[in-house]
């Protein structure tokens, strides 16, 4: 394992260490806790708080700032966060209009969110939760556990913190977060594995030859493996999916996110997206904006995905709303 | 049982530790690589808040619980803190009788059950922990020892984790892979087995 | 080689349309040339250009934009444009004002711009450069090429850039620039090999437990090869190297780049920064900014560099000021 | 030389394109691996500028200088662009005179080392270009033939290429290695002996 770590038991202490000592504009601490907060609360607002296990950097502290969340929660690497620190981070953020709380669709993440928030309920706190579930290599079936939540995720951080950031109240965040979560679809692939730091050794392994298309953020596998073809064949395969999945016409507009798996050079990624706004731009969709770039990794994955985010005006403004925080400044 | 409850949890975090390795590689196959080191921070931080004066068996469930709950994270923790949290709240004092054991056990599993939302055959814990419960409670029903009541419960957690092997996850992080699940074990089952295993093994010590 | 592109050949070309097309607010592109300028192009103002072979991503073209640079030219992959690119960009951008050719220091880059200056010169254009090279790793000698230009380049695109929006003339930009330079000092490490896309298989090889430090951002080899070491060690080395050709006392004030080579998680670059963060407060130096990211990277390489600039009010003030391009917004 | 300056170009082309990946390898060694791909690319794009009908020494070497600046970019793109370019100028038509052909030489290592600034012994072009240029003037001087001429320069390029593995470099992207660079020969100096090399079999076919 080539790694740039000093003992993989305190890996994401130290990277949130660092990430404090980058960051103090935007971010501090909570003592003792794995819980990243804004150095400069804006009070009088719903607190959006949301997190997930390590590995996804810059997901999801890199989000917690002005137009976006409150608190970011991170876990050990891709294991969700314990209760106690979700219950944590929900009470140091919520000032008294709501806290929302912002999951991605894993059973871990969902069963110590929700025991959270139950802690915190009981302490009179007003706590509302939506599940993000855009990853669209997975089937949905109400057998299941449905789909994965991966990059859109960082779409519901934007919308529902712009919202929250306008005053909204707690259940216009939380629809507004949910008309995201609606409209928003990915799809990713991998040419290489992760390697947890604790394990030391590839989640899994692909030929010289191989990709994994359908590959989640935690190395989980995806749909099936496939030999490596040219971007443009990969692409039309996850836009195929997406489209699939997502009712698009002439006329629409999207937003678009190309995102880095952790490993993945700038330059495959814009090459990547020439042919994802040809394909998108020839329907007669309009792209409202375009986010390319590492968004939600996992470790050091070579891969990407593709989200596609159907906007209407509200979303839209939502969207091209102010935010600035460490990992998301626009303007 | 004349062991300490904390010889249990001890022996327990032995066998996880030993077997971190094999455990994270069982996840890897069809999961996120993380189960066996989950497990293993969990234990230890169990052991380490314990000692061993801590001799009420409530108590140390209780804590054993809330240990897992703070520590584990992902879907093993939530699941394994509420096994113990839901036998701790059934037990009497430090009575061992097999009665006991046996509503301790079908709290343990109910409370999984309905934490986890999961039935059996959707691979997970369940498929080793319904099956090890109903041999359990067998034994124990018509007259059997507790020795022989744990020897029963091993062996069908053990048909459990290989049953896990011919079906398609619904449930856990393996779920997302489909048809793809079939022929790996699951992690949670075994580690699951695992624990009984030490159990057994620390009570004919 | 595993690589997300469609024809070697093409890639540079793909990348460029990738970029523009997902940027319009920020960048178009020359028809038929590998230049890259602002769609709202500032006029009244200093005009800066730079550039260099393509693979460092977002290098350079990711910096075009207000508050930093007017046109950025990309060359082959490791390989500095031709004359007549950087010349098209030279006439593109001056409005009047002249324009500042910003060069990081290799014979290629220094032979090609050089070239374009003299051919702007002589169409009455009024043209200066300045040469950019912060990398301690290389031993500085009067008699060889002299350093090479790293991660450092970005503070002078930063720093000259904000100068030229603020109205300061082609003198003025320029002799910022060079206090940038004087003041900037840099180092990096690889843990592997990048790979050309024309190449198709790593450049160099190292060992399992093999680093290379020194490393420059094409791949080129460094100082000396090391056993690979905790993060903290590392990190100890490359800033001994730099404080050994930065003076800095107590009481100075510093900014930092934490910069990933294009393959490295930004956990690992946190946990870096944890570090560097502590030895350089402890010497009781303050650290007015730190940017963490993949800001001059090697393809798929994975390693970092640590770049420290030592600030004055002048040059505190212009690093703070507003800048909106693709790869670093900041307000 | 009763070929055609065209055919001289695609020879060069074409010993390029063959040792594409050894010289790309060279500077992977030392340098930035692009050595073999920057010369193919250059010379590739200037044979496709120009045509059979091209008969005019003096211009198609500028064209090909020309071509050469505006394709290859790196540091051999200038350098090579200057060596063609230089030659063109004091090309006199098509006058194959060795004295002319000496001096076409002179003003291409000329323009190599003032674009370049670099002096032999740094490891670079000039280590093969000058000891050749040398050995072809001897030979002319001495009434020799263009043929024996271009024979003892390729040879002494040859040399000066097994010379660039001895010392250390100092120019180009090699010259960050220091020690480092000794023991790998020059990409550069060998591909201009590759270009020396074609053009005797070309004017030996
Ligand atoms: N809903 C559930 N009910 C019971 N057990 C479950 C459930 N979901 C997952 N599990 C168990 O958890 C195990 C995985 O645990 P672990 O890897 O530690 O957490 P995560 O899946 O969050 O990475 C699975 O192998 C499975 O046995
Ligand atoms: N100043 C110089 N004078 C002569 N030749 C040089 C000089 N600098 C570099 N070279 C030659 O250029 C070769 C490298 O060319 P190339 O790899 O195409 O460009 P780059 O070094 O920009 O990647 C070196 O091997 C060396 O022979
Ligand atoms: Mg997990
Ligand atoms: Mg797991
Ligand atoms: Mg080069
Ligand atoms: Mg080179």
């Amino acid at each position: 394992m080539k790694k740039l770590i000093n003992n993989p038991e305190n890996a994401v202490n130290e990277m949130l260490e660092g990430f404090v000592k980058a960051y103090p504009q935007y971010v501090k601490r909570l003592e003792d806790l794995n819980v990243i907060v804004r150095s400069n609360p804006k009070t009088g607002k719903v607190a959006l708080v949301s997190g997930g296990g390590s590995g996804h950097e810059p997901a999801h502290a890199g989000y917690v700032g002005e137009g976006m969340l409150d608190a970011a929660v991170a876990g050990e690497v891709f294991t969700s966060p314990t209760p106690d620190q979700v219950y944590e981070a929900i009470k140091a953020v919520d000032n008294g209009k709501g806290v929302l709380l912002i999951i991605k669709n894993y059973t871990g993440d969902i069963m110590n969110f929700e025991m959270a928030s139950d802690m915190a309920k009981d302490e009179g706190i007003e706590v509302e939760q939506v599940v993000v579930n855009d990853d669209v290599a997975v089937e949905d079936s109400t057998y299941t556990t449905g789909r994965r939540g991966i990059a859109g995720t960082i779409f519901v951080h934007k919308i529902a913190g712009a919202k929250a950031e306008m005053g909204g109240s707690l259940q216009e965040v939380k629809n507004v977060a949910e008309k995201v979560i609606k409209n928003v679809k990915s799809m990713g692939m991998a040419l290489t594995s992760c390697t947890l730091p604790a394990v030391g050794k590839p989640s899994f392994t692909l030929g010289d030859n191989e990709m994994e298309i359908g590959i989640g953020i935690h190395g989980e596998p995806g749909t099936h493996r496939d030999e490596i073809k040219p971007a443009d064949e990969i692409v039309d395969e996850l836009l195929n999916k997406i489209f699939d999945n997502l009712k698009l016409d002439s006329g629409d507009e999207v937003a678009v996110m190309v995102n880095g798996m952790g490993a993945t050079p700038l330059m495959e990624l814009n090459i990547a997206n020439s042919r994802i706004n040809d394909v998108i731009v020839n329907k007669g969709i309009k792209i409202v904006r375009t986010y390319i770039g590492n968004y939600m990794t996992s470790l050091d994955m070579a891969g990407f995905s593709i989200t596609l985010l159907k906007l209407d005006d509200e979303l839209k403004e939502l969207l091209l709303y102010k935010s600035n925080t460490p990992a998301l400044v626009q303007f | 049982m004349e062991k300490t409850v904390y010889s249990y949890i001890k022996a327990m975090r032995d066998i996880i530790v030993e077997n971190k390795d094999f455990l994270t590689q069982l996840d890897a196959e069809i999961g996120d690589a993380d189960h066996g080191t989950n497990m293993a921070r969990g234990f230890n931080a169990v052991v380490e808040k314990l000692s061993e004066e801590d001799l009420d068996l409530k108590n140390v469930l209780k804590k054993a619980g809330m240990g897992l709950i703070s520590s584990v994270g992902g879907a093993s923790g939530p699941l394994y803190g509420t096994m113990f949290l839901k036998a701790a709240n059934v037990a009497v004092d430090n009575t061992m009788d097999p009665n006991v054991l046996c509503q301790m056990f079908k709290a343990a599993l109910d409370g999984v059950k309905e934490r986890g939302k999961a039935t059996k055959g959707e691979k997970t814990i369940i498929d080793a922990m319904e099956p090890a419960y109903e041999a359990f409670v067998e034994v124990i029903d018509s007259g059997g020892s507790v020795q022989q009541a744990l020897e029963k419960a091993l062996e069908a957690a053990k048909e459990g984790v290989e049953y896990t092997k011919t079906i398609i996850a619904t449930k856990g992080r393996a779920s997302y892979l489909g048809e793809r699940s079939i022929g790996h074990q699951d992690p949670g089952a075994t580690s699951f087995t695992l624990l009984l295993e030490s159990i057994l093994k620390n009570y004919m010590k």
